[in-house]
């Protein structure tokens, strides 16, 4: 199986992403955000970082890159795609996935290990996981505060597309979302950071099971 | 330069979203002596020279302002 | 004005003016004297300090660049190699705290970046006037949201460093900014200009009139007109940051540069001159070719001006376009903007017409200022302590708490929680160690980086201070299980113009360079930053100690928490704690005095060797060293740590606030299970130790003295330096 | 709200001073399909209700704007 990772400029969790991907399993694939291609990959991650340096709002650049084009067919044709904190943003901005993340509402950028729990698991990026799951995944942002309007969050609660929840919030978002999917669940933004909880010799290897999800979702043993 | 429209757009968070800055703004006031301020929100200003006015309103719908949390109003100011 | 009125307002004086003149053998035009005046300012002369550097060791076995280049760089194994280097942002930082320390990051990791490395690693050490104070708090908080934001952005993991608050630096922070990069040892970079009639490209940001005479304002004292005199503020871009080191690492991927040197202070000037000199060569740039940002800019500006996210590299005439196409594929601005000449002169032309000229070596040749060592008077009042006058306390666990909640001794949390300390999946030991751990991916190899100096040490015994900043890292690194390699410094001091100061710096020097020499670290790069005074007087001399040690198998380390219940508890070292200068005596006394422990090299060496190799040798995963609050603070940082608790028993006699608050150099507290007691005595043998007790319960008591419970301790320890202050005052951000 | 006004400050790098969010925003217009804007300036735009105009400039020059390196201006706006 062929997992891209889309490079923005100013994108700096893309070699972890890389690293994560080849750990599960599966090749990873580097998609440049000038090149439309998307390269024959089964399915697409946004790696997180500072695209376009976060300037005027994290991802409002990068949405715009000549890759998402093709990102978004890919997408609105049910290829598994997952953001990854400023992926998570970039995909909001491109409205593959509802709402929006504001800055933190304690005005910090707040790095640490945040405990999380597994809602919705019936996504591409989380078929090995159970609903209930508990574990601690990094976090490391200054927007992750989720919001969306009312309406929004009651048909996302609604139709069990909070996939991931903070169990303490570190950063105000509504509903302690920590990631959700897009209606036809094959578009997941997550804030934590689950490449960086891929390996035992950094404390954790839980994170893995995002990635190998996806290769098992495909009908590939990871 | 010849023929360039100053343009300043204004970009401010909609209302009844948090805006965490202005909070922390208005909280923070009355500790530097600020009393009698009510509300503070704080959101973004965009001055442009462009060559035309045309394309200013689909830039501020698709790029200068998030429609999920904002709202905008421009001017052409020169 | 007449030509002394320009010169000494470019910061030069009689004496080097006449210099100026020797050397050219005519009168320097104003362009020219510019050249001088940056190069010859303190910050890229090194003036005053250049006789007292030399007395540093250089070299060892795994050097494999020392000073005089970018950074200093060492073997790991396997073909790896560290480059790192440690520099001060102190002034700008004082003037415009977020963006000083923005671009004091910046430029560090382009440091490292010129030798070839990936940067993968930044750390700080930070020096503050009192929390109690508005402007210090204001300083503290755009302090360290500039190195956050500026570092998260560019994706490098802060992941060590240090704070420290005391009077002397108040209105004169310290920001000290240290990265460390990875590359293959072959394909290190040098910043040599070598090749008649290469092409010279810079890339990166556009020139602006940024920071326009910032070496020389940062080699003069803050004064009252320091704001006026100040040049253009800097403001740092990550995002182009991130574009530099990017393409940069790609152009040496493809080989398409001969060779490449980040521009730092003086800008052009210095990069270009340097990269001359060094070569044995001359260097041509034409101003008119900078690409700027502002409008009428003159030559002179364009080549000394110091806008952030730049980098010159020279280039053989054939590559250039493919370099150019590189850049543009990282959204930089790049150009030609001049050639490689078989003159050994920096030419600067403005659209092919010379407008000035200056033989590189000489601007490389800074006039040398030695100064007579006089020993301050001051030492002697403030190193006289009476024990009898101080009372003890009435109630140690009081104390204890007092101190744990103190800004100097609590939890850094609030702190690094706003780096990004794992960006690049590396980081094995996080914040809050003794010294951080990152890997080597695909390999069993490993570092370990620290950065240490106590300023209060320093300047109640400068030479003891400065060897103790040195045993103090080599110990840190020790305890995680690292071997120490190298150092880096950056030695924060006052105006060297004043005696006292000349004193501290060379004394300093002095401590630091018998300690290298003694543990076998030399020291490969570094920085110094003087003339850090207010018209409070000068801040304790601070010669900020950054070490790096290796390991063969990083999955063999240990951190500070105790692991398991029922573990023994061992001392390792001469446990013979003073208050001369101890926390204790600051925090709970009010007084910054006495003579502080003398480092005793050669068991600082023993233990520390010791202890790493009982950790190599997979016996002991739980460690710290006792440092500042002494025993009790290292016993509850373990307690709080690993959620532990402990009870000691066995203390020698004597006063009990000297036993459990006292400090001392060179011991270092283990914690093992039982059955491996009798293997680690014997990696012991020859080094003092002894058994104190024993781990388990949710409470540390320590002789019926302490007796707390882990709650209880985290509830003074785990405070939010920010919160109770902020948010006030400048930058809303 | 009875008797406050509307005070409008605009906050903006100063002149000469780098303006890295402006600068990307400018140069990435192109590619985004924006053609022809010339220069792009982000600033902030802050918007409070206070019960007196008399100490707004105070605090624009204490907390709304850092004045090392932006500019501002102010109005009441009701
Ligand atoms: N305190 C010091 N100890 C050791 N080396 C030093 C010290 N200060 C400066 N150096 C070395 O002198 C050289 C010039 O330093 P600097 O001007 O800071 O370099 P750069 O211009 O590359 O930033 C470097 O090689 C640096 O490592
Ligand atoms: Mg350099």
């Amino acid at each position: 199986m062929r997992i891209g990772v889309t490079v923005f400029p100013g994108s700096n969790c893309d070699r972890d992403a890389l690293h994560a991907i080849e750990r599960a399993g599966a090749t990873p694939v580097e998609l440049w955000h000038a090149d439309a291609s998307l390269k024959g990959v089964d399915a697409v991650v946004v790696p997180g970082g500072f695209s376009y340096g976060d300037y005027l709002r994290p991802g409002a650049i990068a949405r715009f890159a000549k890759v998402m084009g093709s990102l978004e067919e890919f997408a609105n044709a049910g290829g598994p795609v997952l953001g990854v904190c400023n992926g998570f943003q970039v995909l909001t901005e491109a409205h593959l996935l509802p709402g929006a993340l504001l800055r933190n509402a304690h005005m910090r950028f707040v790095c640490s290990r945040a405990p999380v729990r597994f809602e919705s698991v019936e996504t591409p990026w989380t078929s090995l996981f159970e609903s209930g799951d508990q574990l601690t995944l990094p976090v490391a942002h200054n927007e992750g505060n989720y919001f969306a309007d009312e309406k929004t969050i009651a048909q996302i609660e609604d139709e069990g597309r909070v996939v991931l929840r903070y169990l303490e919030n570190p950063n105000g978002s509504l509903n302690d979302i920590a990631g959700i999917c897009n209606e036809g669940r094959n578009v997941v933004g997550l804030m934590p950071h689950p490449e960086r909880a891929s390996d035992p010799a950094l404390g954790s290897g839980e994170g893995l099971k995002v990635f190998e999800s996806v290769l098992s979702f495909a009908g590939i043993k990871a | 330069m010849a023929d360039t429209l100053k343009i300043r757009v204004l970009v401010r968070p909609k209302t009844g979203i948090l805006d965490p800055q202005g909070e922390a703004v208005r909280r923070a006031l009355p500790a530097l002596g600020f009393e009698g301020v009510r509300t503070v929100h704080i959101g973004r200003l965009v001055e442009m020279e462009v060559e035309s006015a045309d394309e200013v309103e689909g830039m501020c719908r698709r790029l200068l302002a998030n429609p999920t949390i904002e709202e905008y109003e421009w001017e052409v100011v020169r | 004005m007449n030509i002394q009125e320009t010169y000494s307002s470019l910061g030069l004086s009689d004496f080097e003016y006449d210099r100026i003149l020797e050397l050219m053998g005519r009168a320097p035009n104003y362009l020219e004297l510019s050249l001088f005046s940056v190069m010859w300012s303190e910050h890229c002369g090194y003036k005053n300090s250049r006789p007292l550097l030399g007395r540093f060791p250089n070299e060892g076995p795994r050097v494999l660049q020392g000073p005089g280049e970018n950074a200093g760089v060492v073997e790991v194994g396997d073909g790896w190699a560290l480059a790192f280097k440690m520099e001060s942002h102190n002034h700008p930082s004082a003037v415009e705290p977020y963006e000083g320390a923005a671009t004091g990051v910046g430029g560090i990791i382009r440091d490292i970046l010129a030798m070839g490395a990936r940067p993968v690693a930044l750390l700080n050490a930070l020096r503050f006037g009192p929390l109690t104070d508005e402007r210090n708090r204001y300083l503290f908080r755009e302090v360290v949201r500039g190195i956050g934001g500026y570092g998260n952005a560019v994706g490098v993991p802060t992941v060590g460093g240090e704070v420290e608050f005391a009077p002397a630096y108040s209105g004169n922070p310290l920001v000290n900014a240290m990265c460390v990069g990875l590359v293959r040892s072959g394909d290190l970079v040098r910043a040599r200009a070598v090749g008649e009639g290469n092409l010279v490209i810079l890339f990166g940001a556009r020139t602006g009139r940024d920071g326009i005479h910032g070496a020389t304002f940062a080699s003069d004292e803050l004064s009252e007109d320091s704001e006026a005199k100040r040049p253009n503020v800097q403001v740092g871009d990550p995002f182009a940051e991130k574009m530099l080191i990017e393409s940069s690492l790609r152009l040496l991927e493809e080989g398409l540069l001969v060779s490449l040197q980040d521009l730092g202070a003086a800008g052009i000037t210095s990069s270009a001159s340097e990269m001359a000199a060094k070569g044995g060569v001359g260097i041509e740039i034409d101003a008119a070719l900078v690409p700027l940002r502002e409008e009428g800019m003159e030559p002179w500006e364009i080549v000394i001006s110091e806008s952030q996210e730049r980098m010159l590299a020279v280039v053989e005439p054939e590559k250039a376009e493919e370099v150019l196409k590189v850049a543009e594929r990282y959204e930089l601005d790049a150009a030609v903007v001049g050639r490689v000449a078989g003159h050994g002169d920096l030419r600067i032309l403005n659209n092919g017409e010379v407008v000035g000229t200056v033989p590189a070596l000489h601007l490389a040749d800074a006039p040398v200022y030695k100064r007579e060592v006089i020993a301050p008077a001051y030492l002697g009042e403030v190193r006289k302590l009476d024990l009898e006058e101080l009372p003890q306390p009435e109630d140690c666990n009081s104390a204890l708490l007092a101190m744990l909640a103190h800004p100097n001794l609590c939890s850094r949390r609030s702190v690094y929680e706003q780096y990004d300390h794992q960006v690049g999946t590396d980081t094995v030991v996080l914040p809050g160690a003794d010294a951080a751990v990152m890997r080597i991916k695909g390999t069993s190899l490993g570092f370990a980086i620290t950065t240490d100096c106590r300023g209060r040490h320093c300047y109640l015994d400068p030479k003891g201070g400065g060897a103790a900043a040195v045993a103090e890292a080599y110990r840190n690194l020790s305890c995680v299980g690292a071997e120490p390699v190298a150092v880096t410094d950056c030695l924060n001091m006052g105006s060297p113009e004043k005696p006292d100061t000349y004193y501290q710096f060379a004394s300093c020097i002095e401590g630091m360079a018998e300690a290298c020499e003694s543990l076998g670290t030399p020291v490969v790069s570094g920085n110094v930053s003087l003339y850090n005074e207010t018209e409070y007087g000068a801040i304790y001399p601070t010669p900020a100690v950054g070490m790096v040690g290796v390991f063969k198998d990083v999955s063999r380390r240990a951190t500070p928490g105790i692991k398991r219940e029922g573990d023994e508890v061992l001392i390792a070292g001469n446990f013979q704690p003073v208050l001369g200068g101890a926390e204790y005596l600051e925090l709970i006394h009010g007084r910054v005095a006495g003579a502080p422990p003398v480092p005793d090299l050669a068991v600082e060496k023993a233990v520390s060797d010791a202890v790493r190799r009982a950790i190599s040798a997979g016996l002991v995963d739980t460690a710290h060293d006792l440092s500042g609050g002494g025993l009790a603070v290292a016993l509850a940082e373990m307690a709080m740590y690993g959620g532990i608790g402990a009870e000691v028993q066995v203390l020698p006699g004597g006063r009990q606030d000297v036993t459990l608050f006292g400090e001392v150099g060179g011991c270092v507290l283990l914690a093992v299970p039982g059955e491996k007691l009798g293997e680690l005595e014997e990696h012991l043998e020859g080094v003092p130790y002894s058994r104190i007790g024993r781990t388990g319960g949710e409470r540390l008591s320590i002789a019926g003295l302490i007796d707390a419970r882990i709650d209880e301790l985290r509830a003074a320890y785990e405070r939010d330096l920010f919160e109770r202050y902020a948010p006030e005052g400048g930058q809303i951000g």
